[in-house]
């Protein structure tokens, strides 16, 4: 019965960041894929807006099922989404998007400008509004760049006692913002209150910097994005702060909406995220074209159980 | 190029003192040049008349080499005049240069490895049809030019598989193709076999004939006397004299070139055959040399001749473990010596000056110490360090004892002067304290007082008990210093002669 | 005579043993195409081999341009940032309400490669700056200027007149691929054929050589990075094409696979020797990995593992092809 | 007498020369730390300068070891990933309740560094595969086995004996600093005063040459990338240690900037000519750069632009100098 085993490929960004690896894990541990009822390809698109649109090619003449998508680049991936969906193959996006989000089948996303807006609220409410903050960038002209980017500046705007001393990218990279915050620290004379990186790798890498410089990051707030082991940890050890991006829920739920996408309305979801399985997410009947995951901010009550469930992935 | 030539200017020739009875084709006056504000020529002055075969002759490093690359345009001068034709020029590259009728055979040669022999002939100047190549004339000009020539050369082979010797052949092939008024040729027959040589003068010859003027160095005092009809001379970067070849003799253009009186070589005693230092047997590889068996004594210098291609340097590598071989023992006192690689040899105490000094003998880059030494690190080392001071003596002895001209043991020997390169190589294998010498081609490129020198020391070296094995295409020099001579015919032993029975026409009845 | 005859069918054997040797690399591709004819039913589908073409014409052209500068004994880092610069270019005149001619953003986004690479032939040819360290400076300053005439933001919505350059086809036949075999065919000709061919070749077997000869060296060392350059500036056009948005981080890295494509091909990066047709084979060994793996679902890591491995093997067979003869 | 004289005061001007247009480069390093002095008062800080050494110690490293390759007319592109495979087995050994001594760990990162040298040796040195080619080949399988081992995840919760190696000090000197320095002075040594130097420079210099002094060619090639590797694990575990965690994507394009240190301290691609004492200088110039540009705060995209300029103009100075002489 291998024509009626349900083929799915998954293209993701890279599968060299540990967010696209703990969502692919967690795409494998789907019930389905690990029962053998769904096949499922992760297909790594290195990064690389191209390589993606050549990964779609191959997807659709090998006839898969269905296609998960988490694209590299916003705009860029609508052509491709297009292509698939002409050729009869339902594209679900998950975690970051495209631009035409209409191209999609369904989609299921964590809100980037809102995970700007908590990573700045948490790092600028922990120093009472007023002082000097730096934000470390992602790769410029990436999805999560610019749209947490953009949560960012709403919040600053909010805060006219905020004053942001420097901006700039180290790519994602934690040894690149480790070399970028302690080179701000020596050019401000130490003078910097808070740490806004958008995501946790460089959020590591600041913080790093920040002892290394000798400010103690209980009054010099550290904050990321993602919820990275590293992360984690730090966050338990007191020392900085993050905001979890549900990668179980992005793409387990992923793989539920593809699968209803060619089965319709006979596929019942399997992931915890569901209501339907006592989660969150309401399932309803799986036509629904948007479904966003929440994020979680991590703090001291509940880290030690995220960390539990890491260990247990 | 074009703004070199309107830049001509009428010169008065009376002026600068030169005579314009008959036609010059080209002069030069006040010629200098500086390395690194080391000055490597002061001086530089020649006068060529159409027709005419004029010698440049000097030591190794006097500065020819500079002159003439100069005069192409392959480096600008400090100061000085030039005149071509009557009018003053100053070529700012090779290309002006050959637009303006002069070529140039290099001492140093480098052709493009990678391409054919045709493709090298015309090079920069291919035959086309509109934008395109057109191939097939090339090969069929190119093979016309070695018919022509009498060189057998196959026209279509790549550059990479000839002998050094057949590069300098296709060289020499290059540049007389070129038609031009004036020919240069640095050295030509450095590289190649009398009978190339022989080649060569009737190529010379027959130019000479139709007007062209050709400047000729060379260290062969031989070749000078019997083609040139001018000279001039050249010491320490300086003009020294110049007039007819007709007016001087060999002894006298000796004592100008070196500055100083050379005592004559004297002859090799007669010796006694005593024990066999190193001993071949059976070398043969595919048919480049079949079944070579030899050997050579105490005290000994074993001369090898044989025309271009015979297969003396194929085997003398395969000897040294520096190429291949499909069988072959070697016996050094009669103990069997097993060879895979030259550090087997020189560790067993046999040292080879290679043929090729650019392709397997110098590391270019490299300073004259370095490669001095370079046979020879553990001497000189402890523990695995260099001990500077004892390495630099025995440099600075090198240098003094083959008179090197070089501004510093610590220059690149890529900047010496072609013989001063080759007594480096020389010098790396003697500082190997070898007790068997084989030496390709020893005297390539060396002037007349340094040849003397390195005879004298091979003289002493086989006296001392050691084995010298030399290979020469010069027969003056194989007939001066070989106490015996094997003779090399398409790879296999064609015969042996002792010193006194050898003459020039046995070896090359024997070789041919 | 005998020895005459001799000699020359020593060279024709060396000769003959060279080309053997250098169809080690075909033969490692075909062994390659087979086991994966094999391997996955599809393969070998048009469907597929239209898309591999079309995957491969992008580092095709790249590597056609490489294949220039490295027999000039030269290299070009420079590539990826110049491809994403011209393709902002092209994007920014075919976008929104009123678009330019395709053509236009295509010559402009040729012409702006092309000044880039004449900058590298100026600080190459003509100022002697290593190649190395000249493109890549250019990297890093074209890739800085990218993001800064971009803001670091794609240039969207270009007109479907230009994405078709990217996406259309011709007789079945995709336009990349089009293009790409354009560009291979001219550049086989002009390398095989035309004295500027000879040239190139010259210039990267023996700069003295040739200067000697009286080629113009400097300015055919020049001419490989403006070739390049111009080619960079249209495969960026093309990209932009089809990943229909003019992207400011495309093309990173590219520069390796351009090198490589080259060098697996066996045109040594010592320069003079080698062949664009050699380079086809490295693109189409490169993209036949990539795609064969795909196809496989072998998991990226283990990709990594077998690409390295298979590259490493293809030009193993090459040499000891080589070492035989 | 005159002569000798003559010639002893032409020596002293030849060594001169050389010194002046070998110094270029220092020159050109100097200008920059001068502009660089006066642009931000913070320049000159102990604490500043502690800092750049920290930061240029890796590149330091890995710069000292691709000098060896270069010198011997090579090159190696793995470092990067072979870097982060040793990272992550160093991680390994000193996570979790109980982790093993620190140095023991070091040495095995070590020792995995060398095992990927010892396979680029064999490639080159054994079996003729361009330099290129083979070390391309190990780049991509490095990686791969670091993501297959690693799970493409970090290993956190190193041992704090293990950071020491990364954020610690001695006597006011950071610990990555102080490994630094003595690779550095062992290699400067190793290079300038021992057989073994002599060695690496004659292979690179002229292969066939050195073979025909006896030289073991083989042997010299392939302990060049030997050492190369295992500075690289070295390298790596210093990375881990400062990053608190092994990353497996660590290290990528490490390789661009340590072949650029290299290349702008003078040495050349093809060998036997260069130093690791202007390695050093390159190394400096690069980290300066980073260092500078972040201090004045200039934004990224400026960052991009200026960085490429000054490492062209850096290279224009020493060339420009070398052109005088
Ligand atoms: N590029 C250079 N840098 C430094 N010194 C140089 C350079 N080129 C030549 N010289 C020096 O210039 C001097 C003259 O060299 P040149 O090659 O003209 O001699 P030559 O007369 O041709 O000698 P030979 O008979 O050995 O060929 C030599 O002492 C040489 O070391
Ligand atoms: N690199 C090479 N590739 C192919 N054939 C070669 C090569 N070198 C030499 N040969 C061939 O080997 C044979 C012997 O050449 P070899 O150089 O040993 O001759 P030789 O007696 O030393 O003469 P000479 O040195 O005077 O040229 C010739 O037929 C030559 O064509
Ligand atoms: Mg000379
Ligand atoms: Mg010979």
């Amino acid at each position: 019965n291998a024509q009626d085993k349900l083929r799915i490929a998954a293209i993701v960004q890279s599968l060299d960041t540990e967010f696209n690896v703990l969502w692919a894990n967690a795409a494998e541990a789907h019930p389905l894929v690990a029962d053998g009822t769904i096949e499922l390809t992760v297909l790594d698109g290195r990064m690389d807006p191209f390589n993606q649109s050549n990964q779609f090619d191959t997807a659709i003449n090998e006839g898969y099922d269905a296609i998960i998508f988490i694209p590299v680049d916003i705009n860029a991936g609508n052509d491709p989404v297009a292509r698939a969906m002409e050729a009869g193959v339902p594209v679900i996006g998950s975690n970051t998007l495209i631009s035409d989000t209409d191209l999609y089948h369904a989609f299921i996303s964590s809100d980037d400008v809102l995970a700007g807006e908590m990573l700045a609220r948490s790092v600028i409410e922990k120093i009472n509004g007023e002082g000097n903050v730096v934000i470390v960038e992602g790769m410029i002209g990436q999805s999560a760049q610019v749209q947490r980017l953009e949560g960012i500046q709403k919040v600053l705007a909010e805060y006219p006692n905020i004053n942001v001393l420097e901006t700039r990218t180290a790519n994602w990279s934690r040894a690149e913002a480790l070399t970028l915050v302690e080179n701000w620290l020596i050019s401000n004379g130490g003078d910097i209150q808070g740490v806004i990186a958008e995501n946790d790798e460089m959020a590591i890498g600041s913080l790093e910097a920040v002892k290394a410089y000798g400010l103690d990051p209980a009054t010099v707030p550290v904050a990321g994005v993602d919820g990275i082991t590293d992360a984690l940890l730090a966050v338990q050890r007191g020392e900085m702060m993050s905001t979890l991006q549900d990668a179980n829920a992005l793409a387990q739920g992923a793989i539920d909406l593809a699968a209803a996408a060619v089965q319709g309305d006979a596929y019942t979801p399997v992931a915890a995220v569901w209501d339907v399985n006592g989660g969150a997410l309401v399932w309803g009947g799986g036509t629904e074209k948007q479904y966003s995951v929440p994020w979680v901010p991590v703090t001291a009550d509940n880290v030690e159980e995220l960390l539990a469930l890491r260990d247990g992935a | 190029m074009q703004k070199a030539l309107e830049g001509r200017q009428v010169l008065d020739l009376s002026d600068a003192g030169f005579s314009v009875e008959q036609t010059v084709l080209l002069a030069a006056t006040d010629i200098s040049k500086s390395f690194n504000g080391v000055p490597a020529l002061l001086d530089g002055r020649i006068q060529l008349h159409a027709g005419s075969v004029h010698a440049l002759c000097g030591g190794n490093g006097a500065g020819k080499s500079t002159f003439l690359n100069i005069l192409m345009g392959l480096l600008r001068a400090d100061g000085g005049t030039m005149v071509r034709d009557g009018q003053v020029v100053s070529y700012a590259s090779a290309a002006e240069a050959l637009a303006d009728g002069i070529a140039i055979i290099t001492q140093e040669l480098s052709p493009v490895l990678d391409m054919t022999v045709a493709e090298n002939i015309y090079l920069g100047r291919e035959p086309r049809r509109g934008w395109f190549t057109d191939s097939a004339k090339m090969v069929a000009d190119a093979r016309a030019l070695f018919d022509r020539l009498k060189f057998k050369i196959d026209a279509t082979a790549v550059m990479r598989d000839l002998t050094v010797a057949q590069m300098q052949l296709v060289e020499i092939a290059k540049a007389i193709s070129r038609e031009s008024q004036v020919l240069i040729m640095d050295e030509p027959t450095s590289a190649i076999g009398e009978k190339e040589s022989e080649t060569l003068f009737e190529a010379i010859r027959s130019l000479q004939a139709q007007g062209v003027g050709i400047i000729y160095v060379s260290h062969r005092l031989t070749d000078i006397f019997s083609i040139a009809d001018s000279y001039t001379v050249f010491r320490d970067g300086r003009f020294v004299e110049s007039g007819a070849i007709a007016d001087i003799d060999r002894q006298r253009l000796i004592g100008l070139i070196v500055g100083r009186d050379l005592r004559d070589q004297e002859p090799r005693a007669e010796r006694e055959a005593t024990e066999a230092v190193i001993e071949a047997r059976n070398f043969s590889n595919g048919g480049v040399f079949t079944d070579i068996s030899l050997s050579v004594a105490k005290g000994e210098i074993l001369g090898l001749y044989g025309l271009m291609g015979a297969g003396r340097s194929e085997f003398a590598n395969a000897l040294y473990g520096n190429g291949p071989k499909q069988s072959g023992d070697v016996l050094l006192r009669g103990t069997q010596l097993i060879i895979k690689h030259p550090s087997d040899a020189l560790r067993a105490g046999i040292a080879m000056v290679t043929e090729d000094r650019k392709g397997n003998g110098l590391v270019l880059p490299a300073s004259v110490r370095d490669n001095i030494v370079m046979g020879a690190l553990k001497r000189f080392s402890s523990f695995g360090f260099m001990k500077a001071g004892e390495e630099n003596r025995a440099v600075d002895a090198q240098i003094e004892r083959f008179r090197v001209r070089t501004a510093s043991r610590d220059l690149a020997v890529q900047n010496l002067s072609g013989g001063n390169q080759q007594k480096v190589v020389f010098a790396r294998c003697i500082e190997t304290n070898p007790q068997v010498l084989i030496c390709d081609e020893p005297t390539r490129g060396i002037d007349e007082g340094a040849k003397r020198e390195i005879y004298a020391f091979l003289s002493d070296f086989a006296a001392r008990g050691n084995a010298v094995l030399m290979i020469s295409s010069e027969i003056p020099e194989i007939l001066a210093n070989a106490d015996r001579i094997i003779v090399f015919r398409s790879g296999r032993i064609a015969g042996e002669l002792t010193a006194a029975e050898a003459t020039q026409e046995a070896l090359v009845h024997l070789a041919s | 005579m005998v020895e005459l005859a001799q000699k020359s069918s020593e060279a024709r054997n060396a000769r003959f043993g060279r080309v053997v040797s250098r169809y080690g690399i075909v033969l490692a591709f075909l062994i390659l195409f087979v086991i994966l004819s094999f391997a996955h039913q599809n393969f070998l589908s048009t469907g597929n081999i239209t898309n591999v073409l079309r995957q491969v014409s992008i580092n095709g052209i790249l590597a056609v341009g490489m294949t220039f500068v490295i027999l000039t004994g030269g290299i070009d880092l420079s590539i990826g940032s110049v491809l994403a610069f011209a393709g902002i270019v092209a994007g920014a005149l075919v976008t929104g309400a009123d678009p330019s001619n395709p053509f236009l953003a295509v010559a402009a986004a040729i012409g702006v490669g092309a000044l880039f690479g004449a900058v590298n032939g100026l600080l190459v040819a003509r100022f002697k700056v290593t190649a190395f360290v000249a493109t890549l400076g250019m990297l890093s300053m074209a890739r800085g200027a990218t993001l800064l005439i971009s803001d670091g933001r794609p240039v969207p919505n270009l007109s479907a007149d230009f994405r078709w350059l990217g996406q259309g086809f011709v007789a079945g036949i995709p336009v990349p691929v089009i293009c790409f075999a354009l560009v291979f065919v001219i550049a086989w000709v002009v390398l095989r054929f035309t004295i500027y061919g000879r040239w190139i070749y010259a210039v990267g077997g023996n700069v003295r050589s040739a200067r000697t000869s009286g080629i113009p060296t400097r300015m055919v060392t020049f001419s490989a990075y403006l070739i390049m350059g111009a080619l960079a500036g249209f495969a960026g056009a093309i990209l932009t094409a089809r990943t229909t948005s003019a992207l400011p981080q495309a093309g990173l890295g590219y520069e390796l696979d351009a090198i490589a494509a080259v060098v697996i091909g066996g045109t040594s990066l010592v320069g003079g020797v080698g062949s664009v047709v050699f380079t086809l084979v490295g693109v189409l060994i490169i993209g036949v990995i990539g795609n064969g793996l795909d196809l496989l679902g072998v998991s990226s890591y283990y990709q990594q593992i077998v690409k390295g491995a298979i590259i490493v093997a293809a030009v193993l067979i090459d040499r000891s092809r080589n070492a035989q003869s």
